[in-house]
């Protein structure tokens, strides 16, 4: 996956072969990994001492969080549109997912397209207006969507449906069909993992498409793009909706894997993680989404493994330390790796 | 009706606090054409050192002011030369993340060192009421008298002084800029300085009205940003009168129109449509090229 | 006369590729000399090269001081004044303070006010535009402010990229008017980089011709001008 | 560690088959418990917008090191593991699988926040692991029949609401009230013990509500719109920060109300003299622990040996926040407990002895306010006692509240 990249519209299709089979082994590794877990980690004994089933729950959550940034990724960078306000869309599709599920009983696999489509809406109907400003002033707004959202869900008249403050507890789902070879944690991860594989999957096709064209194009050439005859309003609109949607399904796994929602899960914070996970894993990068899911995910516990007095501080150390060591995100860090390689060896 | 007045004159209070921010904001990106997320918790920082010197130093009130903003400008300087210099040449989201880690790393260093419990931060001020008035207290008036005074030094110094000018040149276009003399890297790390500068005097006005504590900024930033855009983030003149609108339009539209637990989403929603129908804020210029 | 500029070897290119491969030319004081060659030949390189906006390898030395390697603003600082590919306008800046800007480094306030008259004189219509946003003037208008911009430095040295570029032929024919104006009144030395050979020689003292990164002739402009090669390929008849 | 516990069990087992003698048998564990170490988790705030509760885990830790140092409980040194839940819901449900399924500590203690803990509420209650003493003032920690693993600790905020509304029911029959609350769990839950607390008389005296959000820089145009609406009575729940803007702004106005501000804020070194004491004279709150910056306590032996703790195991600590006092506190009702389950360190008698603590005194409380469970009741303090500021000590006065 990690050579998969679409950044730029000429990239040579040549090498598509080798990095299909590349992909498939590592998604076949992915399948295979719980399944693996339980027999690995006891022979790594001292080196790794994490439990096969937490271990597969942080896996499920960064899988959640990368597809959460994937969709970041669309707007910012392959279109060029700063959001500040995608722990926004992250809310709302665990909301809706919770909400189904809590009043109308929905099958949980159900709501996530849903709340994926719900996002798809109100991105593009918020990205209508909201895209005709740029740079601080499209951060002010999206900042101000992020702030906005969790009030909302606190608000009063709709404390019925949303639970107030106090959220909305779910349940968290069984294995199907009764099968009893694998556990809530691993049928989960496998949830989350093909959904992720269809999501991935989807992006790239949408970059490497018509609407994916036009995006990069009204990034890097916006006038240009316009005279090309490039709707930029339209497709703009586009990309913030679908951007959204694939923030709104991390949402609902997120909710489901969770079992929880509540206001002070979606905290502006939120949407500060999705920004820094997409920039340290890579901006246009699909497989840059992928690391940032791992550093938001991980980073944070290192941080405070290393001091409780200040956490942050360290935090921000490996934030800055990040962006000196790798500008280009992991996923730039890596193909100029691989770059280096393969002029070694030629 | 006097409760009405009460309203309009605590947002103008308000706004004044909105206002000192949105100048900080201002003198950054003027210097710099970024916006600097960690500005708000740089001068809470600083305000701390201020408070230290005052409690634990038992220094005057105005040599403390004074000197904390001579601190301030050179720990604003210092992190330009350490921390962003290197990234001079990175993309823009990188530098947004470096603001970001500067922001946590100022807020948990500043919990750690200082504590959490909320300090009285003095003023300079008399306390008694001015002319009988009950609406403004002498702070009030003292800080909005202040913000004016930084608006106009700003606004000499940018509009009249060579380094204005030449800062302003290297924001714009450094290579440009290169071409005529102008030491860039120098005029990024002195607009780093200036508006850490005017940070911590923002910082130490407010800390009297809304104690000091390390996330004494995190709301005010928000409103100071908004203050800056509505009112044009180039024009300091501009981000002081966004924030009084913000100010009184908060207060007014929480007390009579749709009560305080959506005021701010509201007052949001309204500056976004104020920016849709002015793009460059209420009072910025809009900036033409033909090519 | 003595040598103002003296380049030897230059060698300079961007991140991984070279673009000049040892420049070696050398500019006599007060004289115009003008550096001749297709797009992409390396013109616009050698005068960043110049003017330390590229890496460079190699030896310049200028008023007998050695200057690869120095930062652009120290270069500057020496007397070197570039009026850019692109005019380098600051377009929000008013046309008064882009020519002030040309004299940031020059301390003595009382020529600078005397200097700033001296170019609304060489540009009358500069002076009509004075509080006017610099990125509402035309292009022959830009242009000028470039070069009001590089007097105000009192330089001693003045790189010109392309000045013709873009301008109406009456345009640039003002223009050069008043670059050999500046010349011979003012004793200002100038390396002038052009695509349009013609009005390049017909200012210039001496030529080089530039091809991918090597000079490949040079000479007096009456000995360039009459060459068979250069006739054909650069100055069409 | 894992060596350990196979070893221990496998010595227990022994001892069990061989019957040698019943202090032996009695030796029980479950996982997190061995002969020489008992390991419990907890989260808190370290990092991010709610990091001032942080130092309540730091404080727990400081008297861990105390207990430790003078021989543990029972002969067995404590072990805490603490990690940063950030105050998120997302990041508790990973910390917490991390205590319970790796680090397998014996129980989770005083984990903190409304939120934090409803989103492993149900995770332990099905894992069967005691979450006790949790950090937050809601009411649902006490619901043994559905949730029989999880049980508060403080005083909880709805009962603090009910005794204000009864205080003013009794001696302000006719009282106009506005109430300023911070919109969040915190703020609503003693908002509804309040109007409980009221019950029908709540419609007629109540004239203005108004919240905030911990965003707004001040609450000034809220304490000006209380004043306007007429109320003479204020009850004003809000964390430090906005109680003393309020108390401030109040006195700048001349909005002289009687003034009830709730338990959260009643501390006279951190909120009240930033606010002036002057202007905070005739406050009255309900209390159950002893303000450390209050000069009644400055010689009483409990505070004594509170600083005296501070000085030596948290000299980092700010003396100032009682919530070090609440972290010394409930860590000592902790090691009580424990050392009232003796051997026998199974989870279910660490539930059934934190369900069994009688008239437990913890010095740090208010005198005549005790610790007290029972299989039924999993409110361990539901006392409090009213007290009004006279400028420079809260002055106890009238009952104490609650059983």
């Amino acid at each position: 996956m990690t050579t998969s990249e679409a950044t730029a519209p000429a990239a040579p299709v040549a090498k598509k072969g080798p990095n299909a089979i590349g992909i498939t082994i590592f998604v076949l590794l992915l399948f295979a990994l719980p399944l693996l877990l339980p027999v690995v980690l006891p022979l790594l004994g001292g080196i790794i001492t994490l439990k096969p089933n937490f271990m597969i729950f942080q896996l499920t959550l960064v899988i959640i969080y990368a597809i959460a940034i994937l969709g970041l990724n669309i707007v910012t960078g392959y279109n060029g549109q700063f959001s500040l306000g995608h722990g926004a869309f992250y809310a709302i599709g665990a909301y809706t997912a919770a909400i189904l599920m809590d009043k109308l009983d929905c099958p949980y696999w159900l709501t996530i397209p849903i709340s994926g489509v719900v996002c798809l809406v109100v991105g593009f109907l918020f990205g209508l207006p909201a895209l005709r400003l740029q740079g601080h002033y499209l951060a002010l707004a999206t900042f101000a969507l992020a702030l906005a959202v969790p009030q909302l869900l606190k608000y009063n008249h709709i404390e019925w449906l949303t639970g107030g403050v106090q959220g909305i507890v779910i349940i968290k789902p069984d294995p199907p069909f009764g099968i009893k070879a694998i556990n809530a944690d691993q049928w989960l991860y496998y949830l989350a993992l093909v959904v992720a594989c269809i999501m991935f999957w989807l992006a790239i096709n949408l970059i490497r498409g018509r609407l994916g064209r036009a995006m990069i194009a009204i990034r890097d050439h916006p006038i240009a793009a316009e005279v090309m005859g490039i709707n930029l309003t339209v497709v703009k609109s586009m990309a913030f909706g679908i951007s959204a949607a694939y923030t709104g399904v991390a949402g609902a796994l997120g909710a489901i894997a969770i079992a929880f929602v509540a206001p002070d899960s979606f905290t502006i914070f939120l949407s500060i993680s999705f920004l820094v996970g997409l920039v340290i894993g890579g901006l246009a990068s699909i497989s840059g989404a992928i690391y940032g899911g791992i550093f938001i995910q991980f980073i944070p516990n290192v941080a405070d493994a290393i001091s409780k007095a200040a956490p942050w501080a360290i935090y921000g150390l490996f934030l800055i330390a990040a962006v000196y060591v790798m500008p280009t995100g992991a996923a730039g860090l890596i193909k100029q790796w691989q770059a280096k390689r393969r002029a070694a060896k030629q | 009706m006097e409760a009405f007045l009460h309203q309009i004159f605590s947002g103008l209070a308000a706004g004044g606090i909105y206002a000192s921010v949105a100048l900080a904001l201002v003198m950054i990106y003027t210097a710099t054409h970024h916006i600097n997320f960690a500005q708000g918790e740089m001068a809470m920082f600083a305000t701390f050192i201020g408070w230290a010197l005052i409690e634990w130093g038992g220094l005057n009130f105005w040599v403390a002011f004074l000197l904390t903003i001579v601190i301030a400008f050179c720990g604003g300087f210092a992190i330009e030369r350490i921390v962003l210099r290197p990234l001079h040449d990175k993309p823009v989201l990188s530098i947004i993340i470096a603001f970001i880690g500067l922001l946590v790393i100022f807020n948990a260093l500043a919990g750690w060192i200082f504590g959490f419990t909320i300090k009285a931060f003095p003023s300079p001020f008399p306390t008694s009421p001015p002319f009988g008035n009950r609406f403004l207290n002498w702070h009030e008036i003292g800080t909005v008298g202040i913000t004016v005074v930084v608006l106009l030094l700003l606004f000499a110094f940018f509009r009249l002084t060579p380094l204005g000018l030449a800062m302003r040149a290297a924001a714009f276009n450094p290579e440009s800029a290169r071409l005529v003399g102008i030491r860039v890297g120098l005029m990024l790390a002195l607009g780093w300085g200036l508006a850490a500068a005017i940070g911590s005097v923002a910082g130490m006005l407010v800390a009297h009205v809304v104690y000091l504590d390390p996330n004494m900024m995190a709301g005010i930033l928000l409103y100071g940003f908004a203050s800056a855009l509505l009112g044009g983030i180039d024009n300091p003149g501009g981000a002081v009168v966004g924030g009084f609108i913000v100010g009184v339009a908060e207060n007014v539209l929480g007390a009579y129109v749709i009560g305080t637990e959506l005021k701010l989403s509201v007052a949001l929603v309204l500056i976004i449509g104020v920016l849709l129908v002015k793009p460059a804020g209420l009072f910025g210029r809009r900036i033409v090229t033909r090519v | 006369m003595a040598k103002l500029l003296d380049v030897k070897g230059l060698r300079a290119g961007y991140g991984q590729t070279e673009v000049l491969h040892g420049l070696t030319f050398e500019l006599e004081q007060g004289g115009i000399t003008t550096i001749l060659g297709a797009n992409g030949a390396g013109k616009t390189t050698t005068l960043r090269a110049i003017c330390g906006m590229v890496r460079v390898a190699g030896d310049i030395v200028f008023a007998g001081q050695a200057i690869a390697g120095k930062a652009t603003e120290d270069i500057v600082r020496l007397g070197v004044a570039h009026v850019p590919d692109g005019r380098g306008t600051f377009v929000q800046l008013t046309t008064e303070e882009n020519v002030r800007l040309g004299a940031y480094v020059r301390s003595d306030k009382g020529q600078v006010a005397a200097d700033l008259d001296r170019v609304y004189h060489y540009f009358p219509r500069l002076k009509e535009r004075r509080m006017q946003q610099a990125g509402t003037l035309s292009g022959g208008e830009q242009q000028m402010l470039a070069i009001s911009r590089a007097l105000m430095l009192s330089p001693k040295l003045l790189l010109l990229d392309e000045p013709s570029f873009g301008l109406a032929p009456l345009i640039v024919q003002e223009i050069y008017r008043i670059l050999r104006d500046i010349n011979t009144k003012e004793k200002v030395s100038m390396l002038l980089v052009e695509q349009n050979a013609n009005i390049a020689l017909g200012i210039a003292d001496h030529a080089y011709l530039l091809e991918t990164g090597n000079i490949v002739m040079s000479g007096t402009s009456d000995v360039i001008k009459n060459d068979e090669t250069i006739r054909k390929s650069y100055l069409g008849y | 560690m894992k060596g350990v516990k196979y070893l221990s069990s496998a010595v227990a087992l022994a001892a069990a088959a061989l019957v040698i003698a019943p202090a032996w048998a009695q030796k029980k564990y479950d996982t997190g418990a061995t002969d020489t170490e008992i390991v419990f988790g907890h989260t808190g705030p370290y990092s991010g917008p709610a990091s001032a509760y942080g130092t309540i885990g730091k404080a727990i830790q400081a008297y861990v090191n105390k207990i430790n140092d003078e021989g543990g409980v029972n002969g067995r040194k404590l072990k805490m593991i603490s990690y940063d839940d950030g105050y998120s819901p997302p990041k508790i449900v990973e910390q917490v699988r991390r205590l319970v399924e790796q680090d397998e500590v014996l129980f989770l203690f005083n984990t903190l926040g409304t939120p934090t803990n409803t989103a492993i509420h149900k995770y332990v209650n099905a894992k069967k692991v005691p979450h006790l003493f949790v950090a937050t003032g809601a009411t649902k920690w006490g619901d043994p029949k559905r949730f029989p693993w999880t049980m508060g600790w403080q005083p909880n905020y709805q009962t603090e609401g009910k005794i204000y509304a009864a205080y003013i029911l009794e001696n302000k029959p006719n009282a106009k009230i506005g109430i300023l609350y911070q919109n969040d769990d915190y703020g609503k839950d003693y908002l509804k013990g309040f109007k409980d607390g009221l019950g029908s008389a709540g419609q007629k005296l109540i004239v203005k509500e108004l919240s905030y959000e911990v965003t707004d820089p001040t609450i000034d145009s809220q304490i000006i719109e209380l004043k306007g609406s007429g109320a003479d009575t204020f009850f004003n729940i809000t964390t430090p920060k906005f109680a003393a803007q309020a108390i401030r702004k109040a006195g700048d106005i001349e909005w002289k109300p009687l003034h009830f501000l709730n338990n959260v804020s009643a501390s006279v070194g951190s909120v009240l003299t930033p606010a002036g004491l002057d202007k905070s004279v005739g406050i009255i709150t309900a209390i159950y622990a002893k303000d450390p910056t209050d000069p009644q306590w400055a010689n009483d032996q409990a505070y004594k040996d509170w600083s005296a703790w501070m000085d030596k195991y948290y000299p980092d600590g700010d003396k100032k926040d009682t919530f070090n006092v609440f972290g010394y506190n409930v860590s000592y009702t902790l090691v009580a407990m424990l050392k009232q389950a003796g051997d026998n360190l199974t989870r279910e008698n660490i539930m059934k002895q934190a369900a069994s603590l009688k008239n437990l005194n913890v010095p740090m409380l208010l005198p005549g306010i005790n610790v007290n469970t029972s299989p039924t009741d999993f409110y361990p303090i539901e006392q409090e006692q009213l007290a009004k500021f006279n400028g420079k000590v809260f002055e106890l006065f009238g009952k104490v509240y609650g059983e």
